[in-house]
């Protein structure tokens, strides 16, 4: 089953889209994991993906960023069909993502993490010629970037012993600095105690004002998600069941027995 | 007896070197002593040859010096060190030693050592009598460099003797690397330079399965079989030959190792025709018996390569007492030598250094458990001597 | 299930090499590397130590039991010249392992191609030793480029096994001797016609321990140099975590395929030494065993630092020469049998230091120094300074206490 | 520091410490765990719960008391802990995935003990029709129950139950609350939630921890129902925390 | 065509041989993580004490090939067993140590072998109907082939079955997952890590014993040799994949066969170019769990 595009993001149908999918579809080993999906986030939206465990998020996020290839279907960025480009590719062409359980570089420092990620936007990432020196740019950008998820004080810790929360935070600062126009969040805010949920949540939102992000989140903290997005599309058994408007959403009897449980 | 430094204390041998006048206990007062070095198998692969090799030398110095180990009251300090089959480790001992004016370098059991270490001669002038190891390409190397022990082209003429006028379709049965490859040509150059028509089985050197091959070699159908193999897979080959019945084609001849490898041609053994270099009953001569007497009284057994530890030892004998230790004057003193050794009489062969001395034929005979060599025929140093090698 | 979550194999070698970082990481912090005049006092203890090490030839010291003679004599400086050859190519495996994070079996490949194809190219072309040396390391490059390209298409065990399996083939052929280049197994000779006379003999060995000693200056530099810079950078967080990095816009790819191809052409370089210094070339030099001897000097060193490497070259090719020196003494033989049999094998020995190494000395020499250094500063009380570059500084400080 | 005492605790750790790759991650946590119900171990993230956790079951290097029924545990390896009782069902499910249902279920089988598949098949029914299917092809919340029923199969003195919810989807929630209140009726549960509903409607007592050390013992709706003292130790109001 | 059936069967027998290797390597592997670069140590001590012991109870007696087996099993097993005991287990978890400890001992271990054995190699004697022949179609085939195969087909059934039926078998799988929730079921899992060593230890023994015949020769180097076979036949069949490891022994035994004898010698570098070409595309072996 497909749904069209129901949301009223403006401008939607005159520019071309941040990201749209058509008739996604994966089969891997005879079961089919995702099936006919599409659907176009416009650019500058928030949009939140719900649907029960197992439902296939994580590997539509994967579809769409690279990790894995789907067997039909085109993902298209920015009007661009990126289907056959691969991770890097995508990256570089302004797609971010974070993962659903952390994925940090555990052994480096908290600024060596982010100033990597800093070093792709400002091009040479890679040079044999180029070495990393305190106070130049891209050391600068990930400090600031830093002090903005309140990770400031950490900057020295390796940042395989930070605190969950905290590595949650450094991804997002690892996104902001390789400066994305649309980025993945896959489950945020899984296993973040309820204390920091309030600040997270402002990162997030801020990706989105402060740094102009399309967004397309997994959560199922369904109060964070509702309080960000504006629009929900609820994933079951690898079919897009809906995409909708928050409230349309939760008051749609399906998602209710699927994913709510009848408490909600 | 020649004194010996095994270089297991570090200070001696540099102060030895240095500026050569340490003086031994055993230093009579005829002067400062002659430094020789030794560098072969003491370890490795290759050990239980270089054991041989060395009960053979101090045997033969001992012999030569008539029991003093000293040529005029000047001691014959030997330093002995282990290549451990492995020209690197070589090379750093002879630069070592050639660091520590060693004029006189002796040993190798490896054919690579031996042509690594000839560089080495050459480079720097002194003068090297390579061991067992039976490269050609040794003789009429350059003018440093001399052997003292037999080279696959005298292997492979004394195989001639097997071949009864007529009969001439050889084929080599060999390892297809060096040594194989190495016989091969020597077969080729030899034999085939005699009227025989030489081919080839070369089997690839990391095959672990013989059976194809020699069901090959049955096919080809010939009047002899030449097989140069070495190495631990002898036993399974041999007996691949065995199964597939290439006994009852044609003579099978090869080279007869040392003592322990009678063992790896497992029951077959009486069936093999054998060429061989040495077996402690092979020659009847009083240096031979001598020889024998003495390693045996060191506690060693006579075998293979004994006697070119001994040869060895008297051309260290010869040239230092005749050039008493300038490098010139001892290549002169050995070029054209001829003498009694273990084996009859021996020929260095002036133009390129070969070493010209009988050779046998022999087969294995059961003894209970065990087999034992018994001497088919000798065949005479001039018959088996190399072609001259040119380009000294 | 997604890709992070697997633990393929990858992963666990990641994992592994990541543990063995506990132990040991490399001095320069990254971003906090500092400027020039701050690592000025860092900078005199390794040129004082080059300094002296260019000194040996003219002076007449001796220590006993470690060198075979005093440190004129040409035994001691091939000795000598051998570890610093040696140390070069542990340098350079130190940037694939221990920088890269890739468990190479075949890197023994390219210190035989430079040995080999340098006398190669000189006799077959008759080329003079410096333009056939340059030859040898484009081809070298390109080679690494090639079979890199294709190894890096795998990770993990994989990895280890296709590069073992194209130096097995390199093995293989080397010794087959195709066309008579080789020498098969008897190993091929230095052509002496085209190096210049200075090279040749017993009694230019000290040219010669200055060529390994330039060399290995060269290699240390060249492997500072890859590892601070950006890339040097990045495949430290390949290492970590490979689908992060693409995920961030870089291709890892490129970044390993760069250290790989550097550590080769400096594994060929060391090669090409090894070719003068030992006057000939044999098939040992591209086996497996080749390969698992620079490993084990990397680790008897510390992984992850270049020090490291270069002290675990040392102790390995000295302790490697005179153990068999030690084997054959008279105080072994008069030993029960017991006792004799594995005293008189150097490889038992070496294994056995290995194995005692890996289970009670993590971090290797590095951390053994770093140890005794806090021990000292600890008495002497003196004040924090930068290390980075200093032999003492082999591993940093937050990363002892893990 | 508010310390209300706990009748007949099961387990009891006093001054535990606790270092993960050589750094310390528990500084010092006491705590108890009723006889009977559910006690739950609440805190911030990275205060060390999981830790405090793995400490009793000896996964990582630990030091303090840790008493089992008046017996030390506290130097025991982690399987003779299991064997005297002590169910776990990690943070992360960590089942078997080659395994299938069943084989995850008999490997969890411990000798001398009773194996009650009665009530594990009646708390979860779908593992019964499931149980030729290799664990890892579930979805997540079937393998939660998987974790939770190999746990429950033994006679166990006391579960550890690490955040059973997390990444679960609202429904799956409940049948996970549901399950676990049946099982706090035949054996006591040490429970680590991050969702305070749940915690309000299965926990008896509440242990908090901040910064590796446990700051506040007591019953479990007083500590949940005093706004001050959530947001000064969880940094949230409890006010505003709905079930979802 | 007789050739081609020679090349055939004892193709097989040479990957039974590499299977009784590869078996204990890929086992290893799969629970512990480690490659094993000790392996080839079990082999040759098997092989040794099984010729010492066959000579004495005379080499040439069915008895004593069969005591000679046992032993080597035994022998393999011990040394394997006390291998983990004493130096992988205490580096619980530190994988690459445990790798590099292994290459350790196989250093120190051949080189032991040496001082003990002498590097010149021993030839084992059997029941003389070893050495004899038996046709198949038109192909006399040594009949130390056909004891390898079945030796092989015996082990390669044992262990499968012991790990699909037996609660250690069960307890092994599980523990190539996740190993300390394994502990934390309330068992033991270093029994497992031993006996998997010991399991693994024995069939090198036997496959040491066996190769000493099939090969005829024992030297300290025989099971270092055979060990890279052992790697590579580990790595196409798929890391920790038995049936895998199977597949690929005979795989690469028969390619190396052929290739030997029609391709002018080319067998090493065949096995080297398969292995490279089944890693490019199917970088997890043919059998091996997706990585
Ligand atoms: N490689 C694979 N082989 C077989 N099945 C797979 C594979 N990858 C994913 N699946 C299946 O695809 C489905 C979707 O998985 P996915 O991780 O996308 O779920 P999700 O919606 O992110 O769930 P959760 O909320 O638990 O993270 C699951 O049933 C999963 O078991
Ligand atoms: N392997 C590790 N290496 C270093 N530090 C670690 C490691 N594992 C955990 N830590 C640190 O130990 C502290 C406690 O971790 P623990 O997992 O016990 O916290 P938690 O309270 O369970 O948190 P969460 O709610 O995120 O599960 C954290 O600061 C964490 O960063
Ligand atoms: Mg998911
Ligand atoms: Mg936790």
């Amino acid at each position: 089953m497909t749904v069209a595009q129901q949301g009223s993001g403006a401008g939607a149908g005159t520019v071309a889209p941040a990201l749209e999918v058509r008739d996604l579809s994966l089969k891997i080993g005879g079961a089919q994991i995702l099936e006919n999906i599409s659907f176009t986030v416009p650019t500058g939206q928030i949009v939140g993906v719900i649907g029960p465990n197992g439902a296939g998020k994580t590997t539509l996020f994967n579809l769409v960023s690279g990790v894995l290839r789907p067997t039909a279907g085109t993902v298209l960025l920015d009007g661009r069909d990126v289907t056959g480009r691969s991770v890097t590719q995508r990256a570089v062409a302004g797609l971010g993502r974070t993962f659903q359980t952390s994925s940090v570089f555990p052994a480096l420092s908290v600024e060596e993490n982010v100033r990597l990620a800093a070093q792709v936007a400002e091009g040479r990432a890679i040079s044999l010629l180029t070495f990393p020196r305190r106070g130049d740019r891209a050391s600068d950008r990930a400090r600031h970037l830093l002090r903005e998820v309140g990770l400031g004080d950490r900057m020295g810790f390796r940042a395989g012993d930070l605190p969950h929360g905290d590595k949650r935070k450094l991804e997002i600062a690892m996104l902001l600095a390789t400066d994305p126009s649309v980025v993945l969040l896959d489950e945020p805010m899984a296993g973040v105690a309820s204390g920091d949920v309030a600040g997270l949540t402002e990162v997030i939102r801020s990706l989105h004002t402060d740094h102009g992000c399309t967004v397309l989140m997994v959560e199922h903290h369904m109060e964070v998600l509702l309080g960000l997005v504006e629009r929900v599309a609820v994933l079951h058994f690898g079919h897009l069941l809906a995409l909708d408007s928050p409230d349309a959403v939760m008051a749609d009897p399906t998602v209710q027995s699927a994913y709510l449980g009848e408490t909600v | 007896a020649p004194s010996t430094s095994d270089d297991s204390d570090d200070n001696d041998a540099p102060e030895a070197g240095g500026d050569g006048n340490v003086a031994t206990a055993e230093d009579a007062g005829g002067g400062e002593p002659f430094q020789v070095g030794i560098i072969y198998s003491e370890t490795g692969p290759l050990a239980a040859y270089g054991a041989q090799y060395r009960s053979g030398l101090e045997a033969g110095i001992d012999y030569a010096t008539g029991g003093t180990g000293a040529i005029d009251g000047r001691e014959i300090e030997i330093t002995y060190r282990d290549d451990a089959g492995n020209q690197d480790t070589a090379v750093a001992a002879a630069k070592d030693l050639i660091g520590q004016d060693f004029k006189v370098l002796g040993g190798t059991i490896v054919s690579g050592i031996a042509v690594a270490m000839a560089d080495q001669a050459e480079q720097n002038e002194i003068l090297y009598i390579s061991g067992p190891a039976a490269v050609d390409a040794l003789t009429g190397v350059n003018d440093y460099t001399f052997r003292s022990g037999r080279q696959s082209l005298q292997d492979v003429a004394a195989a001639g003797a097997f071949l009864d006028g007529e009969a001439n379709k050889v084929v080599v049965y060999a390892q297809d690397n060096a040594f194989g490859q190495g016989n091969l040509a020597a077969v080729e150059a030899v034999l085939g330079a005699g009227g025989a028509e030489v081919s080839s089985v070369l089997v690839p050197e990391d095959a672990t399965e013989f059976t194809p091959f020699a069901a090959q070699l049955k096919e080809a159908d010939p009047d002899m079989i030449f097989v140069a193999w070495a190495g631990a897979t002898s036993a399974n080959m041999w007996q691949a030959l065995d199964q597939q019945d290439v006994f009852e084609v044609a003579p099978v001849v090869t080279g007869l190792g040392d003592s322990v490898t009678f063992d790896a041609y497992g029951p077959v053994a009486e069936n093999i025709s054998f060429l061989n270099h040495y077996f402690p009953g092979a020659p009847d001569n009083e240096v031979n018996t001598a020889m024998i007497e003495a390693v045996e009284e060191a506690g060693g057994t006579p075998d293979l390569f004994t006697p070119d530890g001994f040869v060895a030892g008297q051309m260290i004998v010869q040239a230092l007492t005749e050039g008493d230790g300038d490098v010139n004057a001892m290549i002169d003193a050995l070029e054209g030598w001829e003498f009694q050794g273990p084996k009859g009489d021996y020929t260095i062969r002036e133009s390129d250094h070969a070493l010209i001395q009988d050779m046998y034929t022999a087969k294995l005979v059961a003894d209970g458990d065990t087999w034992v060599p018994e001497l088919i025929d000798t065949v005479p140093a001039a018959d088996v001597a190399p072609p001259e090698a040119s380009g000294k | 299930m997604t890709a992070m979550n697997t633990r393929g194999t990858e992963q666990v070698v990641q994992d592994k090499v990541a543990a063995m970082r506990h132990a040991a990481r490399p001095p320069e912090g990254g971003p906090g590397a500092s400027g020039l005049r701050s690592r000025l006092p860092g900078l005199v203890v390794p040129v004082g130590l080059v300094v002296l090490l260019a000194c040996l030839p003219l002076l007449d010291l001796s220590l006993p039991g470690v060198l075979p003679g005093a440190t004129y004599t040409p035994g001691t400086l091939h000795l000598l010249a051998l570890a610093m050859v040696m140390a070069g190519a542990a340098l350079s495996y130190h940037l694939l392992f221990g920088v890269a994070g890739l468990l190479s079996f075949g890197h023994a490949l390219y210190f035989g191609l430079g040995a080999y194809g340098l006398g190669i190219v000189m006799e077959g072309l008759g080329l003079g030793l410096v333009p056939a040396a340059v030859l040898v390391l484009v081809v070298g490059l390109v080679m690494a480029t090639l079979l890199g390209a294709v190894s890096l298409q795998v990770t993990g065990i994989p990895f280890a096994m296709v590069t073992l399996a194209f130096a097995q083939a390199g093995f293989v052929l080397v010794r087959k001797n195709p066309g008579k280049l080789t020498g098969g197994e008897e190993g091929l000779r230095l052509p002496t016609d085209y190096v210049p006379d200075w090279l040749v003999g017993v009694a230019d060995t000290r040219n010669l321990y200055w060529v390994a000693l330039a060399a290995l200056v060269l290699a240390f530099a060249v492997v500072t140099w890859v590892q601070r810079s950006r890339a040097g950078h990045v495949a430290e967080a390949v290492r970590e975590n490979e689908l992060r990095v693409q995920v961030l816009g870089m291709r890892p790819f490129l970044v390993k395929l760069a250290i790989f191809v550097a550590a080769s052409v400096i594994a060929s370089g060391m090669g090409m030494v090894h070719l003068l210094l030992n006057s000939g070339a044999v098939p040992h030099t591209l086996s497996a065993e080749f390969t698992i001897s620079l490993l084990l000097m990397v680790v008897l060193g510390g992984v992850g630092s270049r020090w490291g490497a270069v002290a675990g070259a040392f102790v390995y090719v000295v302790l490697s020469q005179r153990l068999a020196v030690l084997a054959q003494s008279s105080a072994i033989d008069d030993l029960p049998a017991v006792l004799r049999i594995p005293l008189s094998e150097p490889m038992f020995i070496l294994g056995t230091i290995f194995i005692l190494v890996v289970m009670f000395l993590p971090g290797g020499l590095a951390a053994l120094g770093l140890r005794v250094r806090a021990l000292f500063s600890r008495r002497a009380a003196a004040p924090p300074e930068d290390r980075s570059g200093t032999p003492g500084a082999l591993v940093q400080e937050d990363d002892q206490q893990r | 520091m508010t310390r209300a005492p706990v009748p007949d605790a099961v387990l009891t750790v006093r001054g535990l410490a606790a270092h993960v790759a050589g750094q310390q991650v528990v500084e010092h946590v006491d705590l108890e765990v009723a006889a009977n119900g559910v006690t739950a171990l609440l805190g911030r993230n990275g205060v060390g719960k999981t830790s405090t956790i793995k400490a009793v079951m000896g996964l990582i290097d630990r030091a303090g008391t840790i008493e089992l029924d008046g017996q030390d545990i506290g130097t025991l390896p982690t399987h003779r802990v299991a064997q005297l009782g002590v169910g776990y069902v990690p943070e992360d499910r960590e089942v078997f995935s080659a395994l299938s249902v069943s084989e995850n279920l008999r490997i969890a089988e411990r000798r001398g003990h009773q194996h009650r598949y009665d009530l594990v098949y009646d708390l979860f029914p779908e593992l019964r029709q499931r149980a030729g299917q290799a664990a890892g092809t579930l979805s997540g919340g079937q393998q939660q129950m998987v974790s939770l029923a190999r746990a429950l199969l033994n006679d166990n003195r006391v579960l550890l139950v690490d955040e059973p919810t997390k990444g679960l989807a609202p429904r799956l929630v409940h049948e996970v609350g549901r399950a676990l209140a049946r099982a706090a009726e035949v054996v006591p549960v040490l429970l680590v939630e991050q969702n305070l509903q749940v915690v309000r409607d299965l926990a008896h007592h509440a242990v908090v921890l901040t910064g590796g050390r446990s700051v506040h013992h007591g019953p479990a709706a007083e500590f949940l129902d005093d706004p001050d003292l959530t947001q000064r130790l969880l940094g949230v109001s409890t006010g505003s925390e709905r079930a979802v | 065509m007789s050739t081609v059936i020679l090349l055939a069967v004892t193709g097989v027998g040479l990957g039974a041989i590499y299977f009784l290797v590869a078996c204990g390597l890929s086992l290893i592997y799969g629970l512990m993580g480690v490659l094993n670069f000790a392996h080839g140590v079990f082999l040759s001590l098997g092989a040794f004490l099984g010729l010492e012991v066959a000579q004495l109870l005379g080499a040439s007696t069915w008895t004593g090939f069969a005591v000679s087996l046992l032993v080597g099993a035994l022998a393999g097993a011990v040394f394997a067993a006390a291998t983990e005991r004493i130096l992988v287990q205490r580096l619980y978890n530190r994988h690459i140590e445990q790798v590099l400890v292994t290459v350790g001992l196989g250093l120190a271990a051949v080189a032991l072998f040496d001082g003990i054995w002498g590097t010149d190699p021993r030839f084992p004697r059997g029941p003389s109907w070893l050495g004899e022949t038996t046709g198949v179609a038109g192909a006399s085939i040594p009949n130390v082939v056909f004891i390898a195969i079945v030796s092989a087909a015996a082990v390669l059934a044992s262990i499968v079955l012991f790990l699909k039926h037996t609660r250690y078998g069960m307890i092994i799988r599980a523990g190539v997952e996740n190993r300390s929730m394994v502990t934390a079921l309330g068992i033991d899992v270093r029994t497992a890590f031993t006996l998997v060593f010991t399991i693994g230890g024995a069939a090198a023994g036997i496959g040491g014993v066996l190769a000493s015949h099939h090969f005829g020769y024992v030297s300290p180097m025989l099971g270092q040799t055979l060990l890279i076979f052992a790697f590579i036949v580990t790595v196409i069949g798929g890391l920790g994949s038995l049936i895998g490891a199977a597949v690929a022994s005979v795989l690469v035994a028969l390619l190396q066969q052929f290739a030997n004898f029609y391709l002018w010698g080319t067998g090493d570098f065949a096995v080297v170019v398969l292995l490279a070409l089944v890693l490019l595309t199917r970088p997890s072996g043919l059998m091996g769990r997706k990585a």
